[in-house]
């Protein structure tokens, strides 16, 4: 019984969006789109377990004092410092979490501005460095495919740039020919395929065939 | 031997290469050529041909810091053209995630270049409306109940230059430094309902809807990514010898540095690509040769 | 009423075989009882008046047009058109028709009309329709809609469903008025199909039946050929590899969350993952940075150990959270990567524009790296920077692949059979389409 | 002088920058702040923007209209039952109900929303004069190719080989080209970065010591 509830209830809840899709009467698309809401809400109540665990974790590496475990420090400070004004910010104190009415900055906006975004800029960024490490050892002659997706990648990347614009007019129409004919015809044949088992996936879900995200094994 | 280690390159160099390749052209201008093409020239001749002193133009600001390398210059740009050429700006921020902090930085750093200019006479900044579609309609009809109170809290009513500004039909045109869905909605919903003409400046990556759009005749002008902000500051640079010497200015950001950047980079990354093939092929003959 | 018990314990039944037909063996009543019961209360629930969805408000929609009718009204007082000559007869509309419109959730009526002779040269000279409405035959009339001369169809919305509705066009041409005849009662209500979804509708039954049909075939123990898909067969190797070098093993499950299939379909692959390290007793270690994706990963990876008989070596620390932000979790886990140097790496699942950062590091660590995804966007990056990649549809098939279950073979099978139906329909609308008919590709139109 | 906030940002940008140099004790700080600081950013948003907005104050301003939602909080309580260890196996049911719905949405939206326009979109007419009819024969080869490599239940040999052979080239001219297109808008990001460091920190700081 601790196994079948589960995946009656999938069973159930599955149905429910594809009824709906097909039909338009106003009840079943009330339980569609209401059980959607509430979805909504589980999963603002989820992220509570990841926090539960960081803390577990890390507070436990500081017991512990396991290697790296002054980091561990850090990282609850931050934590803590950036949760706590988050949560008064719901009760509206420091004036909530965005800005102030006359333009100041909330303590959690502040640090949002100031350490947040540059951080999350920063590792973003190394994307620029990363492409160029990456291109340099994957873009090989080794074999005819990896010689056409060299050859691609060239066009594309002189295409782009006024430079390969003046060394030959053709570079940029022949790189939106690439990236509207054979690459959207790929990316097509993809998304088919893709969507294709992406749907046999939700099906075999939906008849509890596939179940190991429920941890529930063959077995039963 | 030698060439073996060649091959296996340390990535940090490349890493070197790359940051000096960003780092050098920020801060020393290079000045590649540049060479315009028609969707910049048509917005560029919009304003300097057929607006006059004293015409108002609308500038909103659409994008956030995410895509600021990209839709700054551009706005730079497009202010200092119409600042040099006497035009008032009236701007406005429709982005949530941060087109007001855009907005009020970049009019701030642009008007200081014209200190000639008088807040609430030459230009103002009305602030941030949320509900980007339903404020773009509400405008036809009134500025006022949109923005009742300009970024500083002053009311409406007390700002000198707009008194004259009613609705829509008192601007010349619109520019929006678009990076989401919201530079659309001006060419397909104020454009197409309201007629007033629009110009877009749209990241690279969304750019090729937009000449769509500019077919159709739904826009006067498109500058596409830093490519096309860099388009725009060369007319205007050929144009007011007053604003290419403020161009030349060390400590600026401009799309065509912005630009600079991205042909030295892509230029080593090709280069390295390039040379590993070369490496590689050479090192491939050397057994047979051997044999 | 006995009728009712006889009808709902057949029911019962038909479900209970259908379950035991995919594999579910045994239900106790008491359960399937229990969950019935849970569902309906959702449902009830769900469906209470007020319940949170119930945001449709009709009077919202019954603003808009007045606002519709004032200025188009105000257009066609400034309007632009000729002066009209004295004679002149204007007639009203034909046959003017109001029925409940099709394939929605209730609150509409659809009029349609057949214009009158010489609508067409009056056109020019600004005649327009307006749609006048009663709730009953006597009742007084109020103008809906307007619309111009060409247009015979008007959608008139936010209505009560099962109110009795009566309609009339009016021709308006200057001051000329001619009024048609009135309409029966007409009533709006919910329906129960969406027509224009028919399309879907063949699809999905087609899909499912296929798919369903080669699962009961291979159960039948037909076998199912599948061929060779490299980065699968790696999957052993890497896990073999990181035992012999007593390294870690990182899998890392996407940044998405559980509505994500692609998500699910990594979960599949890491509980092979998992029941491999169990038996060999290899380090795993599975950051996450969604919570829900986190908490399923732990039910998967426990039962794996579970079911290799390992579940002395399941600790909790092997499925951890970092954080909820796309690049901490990247600083975090490619930090991670740095410094313990896994044997391997799986990338597996919905990745953005993480993926080169998480590969390219990996691959400086010296991993093997076996890597999937459906996002065309984040492929190339994988490609380039990866031993073995799942491209798309690859990732879906991957837990038939591992296990060899012939369940799961079979509904590969039926995606495949499905593939090759819709490879016909593409080649037969090609050339339906180069000779000029469209009727294949109209078949495909979506709505 | 740059001021408070600057000195941070620019800290920041460049611990994480110094991870392209090697793994330091700088990067790892930042790493750790960076981790426990966006756990903390989204615990603020899904407070103030889920939680408080969806369930708090709905049941808070008009419960008799809004109490279902006490279920939806019930659901979401049940993922903390893993805790209890009697009642633990309880936790499945909400994730059960959340698999279960979104599979079902997804189901429908893949069939319908990306099967069946792309498979239409691709019936194109091959009966144009000039060029055209050759773009569109590349187009409708292209879709034809990859799909035929995704065909898993057929040996690839013979006439299926090649054509799934042709669908790798897809494949690859589609990667190359995409990574190529990428480039630009990242080095936009390192531009981003970089003009801060540069011009807003740098520079100032600079100055105000000369």
């Amino acid at each position: 019984m601790r196994k079948q509830i589960p995946l009656l209830l999938t069973f159930l809840a599955g149905t429910i969006p594809i009824f709906a899709f097909f039909v338009p009467e106003r009840h079943v698309g009330l339980v569609s789109t209401g059980l959607d809401s509430w979805l909504i809400i589980v999963y603002g109540f989820a992220l509570l377990l990841g926090v539960v665990n960081v803390v577990q974790m890390n507070t436990n590496k500081i017991k512990r004092r396991a290697s790296g475990w002054p980091y561990s420090i850090v990282l609850l400070a931050g934590l803590v410092i950036m949760g706590s004004f988050g949560l008064l910010g719901s009760f509206d104190v420091f004036g909530g979490i965005a800005t102030r009415p006359d333009g100041s900055s909330t303590p959690f906006n502040w640090l949002y501005t100031n350490a947040f975004l540059p951080l999350q800029g920063t590792m973003f960024a190394l994307l620029a460095f990363f492409m160029a490490s990456a291109s340099y050892r994957a873009f090989r002659a080794r074999n005819v495919e990896a010689t056409i997706l060299l050859i691609a990648a060239l066009i594309v990347m002189f295409g782009r740039i006024p430079f390969g614009e003046m060394v030959s007019k053709w570079f940029p129409i022949v790189t939106e020919w690439i990236m509207g004919k054979p690459n959207m015809a790929a990316q097509r044949g993809i998304m088919i395929g893709a969507a294709l088992g992406a749907a046999s996936m939700a099906l075999r879900v939906i008849l509890g065939i596939e179940r190991s995200y429920l941890g529930i094994g063959k077995g039963e | 031997m030698n060439l073996d280690r060649l091959m296996q390159i340390d990535r940090r160099i490349i890493y070197l290469f790359v940051a000096a390749g960003t780092i050098l052209p920020i801060i020393f201008l290079l000045g590649l050529p540049v060479s315009t093409t028609p969707p910049v020239r048509m917005a560029f001749e919009r304003i300097e041909n057929q607006l006059e002193k004293g015409d108002v133009v609308l500038v909103s600001f659409d994008y956030g810091p995410s895509s600021a390398p990209e839709n700054d210059p551009m706005a730079d740009a497009i202010l200092r053209h119409c600042f040099a050429k006497g035009i008032k700006v009236v701007v406005i921020a429709l982005y949530p995630l941060g087109g007001l902090s855009e907005a009020i930085e970049e009019l701030n750093k642009v008007a200081a270049e014209f200190p000639e200019l008088e807040y609430g006479v030459d230009y103002v900044n009305l602030g941030y409306k949320d509900g980007a579609q339903a404020a773009m309609r509400k405008m036809n009809e009134s500025f006022k109940e949109v923005f009742p109170l300009d970024v500083n809290g002053t009311p409406f009513d007390e700002i000198p230059m707009m008194r004259d500004i009613e609705n829509y039909g008192d601007v010349k045109l619109v520019a929006t430094l678009a990076t989401g869905i919201i530079g659309e909605w001006w060419a397909n919903l104020v454009n197409a309902q309201f007629g007033l003409p629009v110009i877009v400046g749209p990241t690279a990556v969304s750019a090729p809807k937009y000449y769509a759009y500019l077919e159709a005749r739904q826009m006067v002008g498109l500058l596409g990514g830093l490519k096309g902000a860099s388009e725009y500051e060369r007319l205007v640079m050929d144009k007011y010898p007053r604003l290419a010497e403020l161009y030349a200015t060390p400590g600026l950001y401009t799309a065509t540095k912005g630009m600079d950047v991205q042909s030295i980079v892509h230029l080593i990354m090709i280069a390295f690509i390039l040379f590993g093939n070369l490496v590689y092929f050479t090192q491939k003959r050397k057994p047979r040769a051997a044999k | 009423m006995p009728d009712f018990a006889r009808q709902a314990k057949l029911l019962l039944l038909f479900s209970r075989g259908l379950l035991r037909r995919w594999g579910i063996r045994s239900i106790p009543p008491e359960t399937f009882t229990t969950t019935l019961l849970i569902g309906s209360v959702v449902t009830l629930t769900l469906l209470w008046p007020s319940g949170p969805a119930s945001c449709q408000s009709p009077p919202a929609d019954i603003s808009e047009q007045p606002s519709l009718h004032e200025t188009t009204g105000e257009k066609s007082e400034e309007g632009d058109a000729p002066p009209l000559a004295e004679e002149i007869t204007l007639l009203s509309a034909q046959e003017v028709i109001a029925r409940d419109a099709p394939s929605d959730e209730g609150g509409a009526i659809v009029v349609t009309w057949i214009e009158p002779e010489g609508a067409e040269e009056l056109g020019a000279r600004g005649l327009k329709y307006e749609v006048l409405r009663s709730e009953s035959p006597e009742g007084e009339f109020e103008v809906v809609g307007e619309l111009e001369a060409g247009q015979n169809e008007f959608l008139d919305m936010g209505l009560v469903d099962g109110q009795a509705y009566f309609y009339r066009i009016r021709s308006v041409l200057g001051s000329h008025r001619a009024e048609s005849a009135q309409t029966e009662a007409a009533f709006s209500q919910g329906n129960w199909f969406r027509r224009y979804r028919l399309n879907t509708l063949v699809l999905v039954i087609v899909f499912s039946s296929l798919v369903l049909y080669y699962i009961a075939r291979a159960r039948r123990a037909k076998r199912v050929y599948i061929r060779k898909i490299a980065g699968l067969n790696a999957v052993d190797e890497a896990v073999g590899r990181a035992t012999e070098m007593g390294k870690k093993i990182l899998y890392i499950p996407g940044i998405m969350s559980m509505d994500e299939m692609q998500t699910i379909a990594s979960l599949a692959i890491l509980g092979h993952v998992a029941r491999l390290s169990a038996t060999y007793n290899a380090d795993l270690e599975v950051p996450n940075k969604d919570p829900l994706t986190f908490a399923a990963a732990r039910e998967t990876v426990k039962e794996a150990y579970l079911e290799a008989g390992r579940p002395d070596l399941y600790r909790e620390e092997i499925v951890n959270y970092v954080t909820y932000d796309q690049f901490a979790y990247t600083a975090s886990v490619t930090g991670k990567m740095v410094r313990e140097r896994p044997a391997t790496n799986f990338l597996i699942g919905s990745f953005y524009a993480e993926s080169l950062l998480l590969a390219e590091t990996g691959q400086t660590c010296g991993a093997i790296q076996i890597s999937g995804t459906a996002e065309v966007h984040q492929l190339p990056f994988f490609v380039v920077a990866c031993d073995y990649t799942l491209i798309g549809e690859e990732l879906y098939a991957a837990s038939a692949y591992l296990s060899r279950e012939p369940v799961l073979l079979g509904s590969i099978k039926g995606q495949d059979i499905t593939k090759f139906l819709l490879i016909i329909a593409l080649c037969l609308g090609v050339v339906f389409e180069s000779l000029g008919l469209g009727f294949i590709k109209t078949a495909f139109r979506m709505q | 002088m740059p001021g408070l906030g600057t000195w941070l940002a620019a800290f920041f940008t460049l611990c994480m920058l110094s991870f392209l140099y090697k793994d330091n004790p700088f990067f790892r700080v930042a790493e750790s702040f960076f981790a426990g600081l966006s756990l903390g950013y989204y615990i603020g948003i899904v407070a103030n923007q889920t939680l408080k907005p969806n369930l708090v104050l709905p049941l808070i301003q008009d419960f008799s209209a809004n109490w279902n939602l006490v279920f939806a909080g019930g659901l979401g309580l049940m993922l903390y039952f893993r805790y209890i260890k009697k009642v633990a196996w309880v936790s499945r049911w909400a994730l059960a109900v959340y698999v279960g719905y979104y599979v079902g949405v997804n189901m429908m939206q893949k069939l319908h929303g990306e099967v069946i326009p792309q498979v239409g979109d691709t019936m194109l007419s091959l009966s144009y004069s000039g060029i055209d009819t050759l773009w569109n024969v590349v187009m409708v080869a292209g879709v034809l190719s990859v799909l035929v490599y995704f065909y898993f239940s057929a040996e690839h040999k013979g006439a299926v080989g090649g054509i799934s052979r042709l669908g790798i080239w897809f494949l690859m001219v589609s990667f190359g080209a995409a990574f190529g297109y990428t480039v630009m808008g990242r080095i936009s990001l390192l531009i981003g970065r970089m003009v801060f460091l540069v011009n807003e920190w740098a520079r100032p700081l600079i100055e105000a010591v000369i």
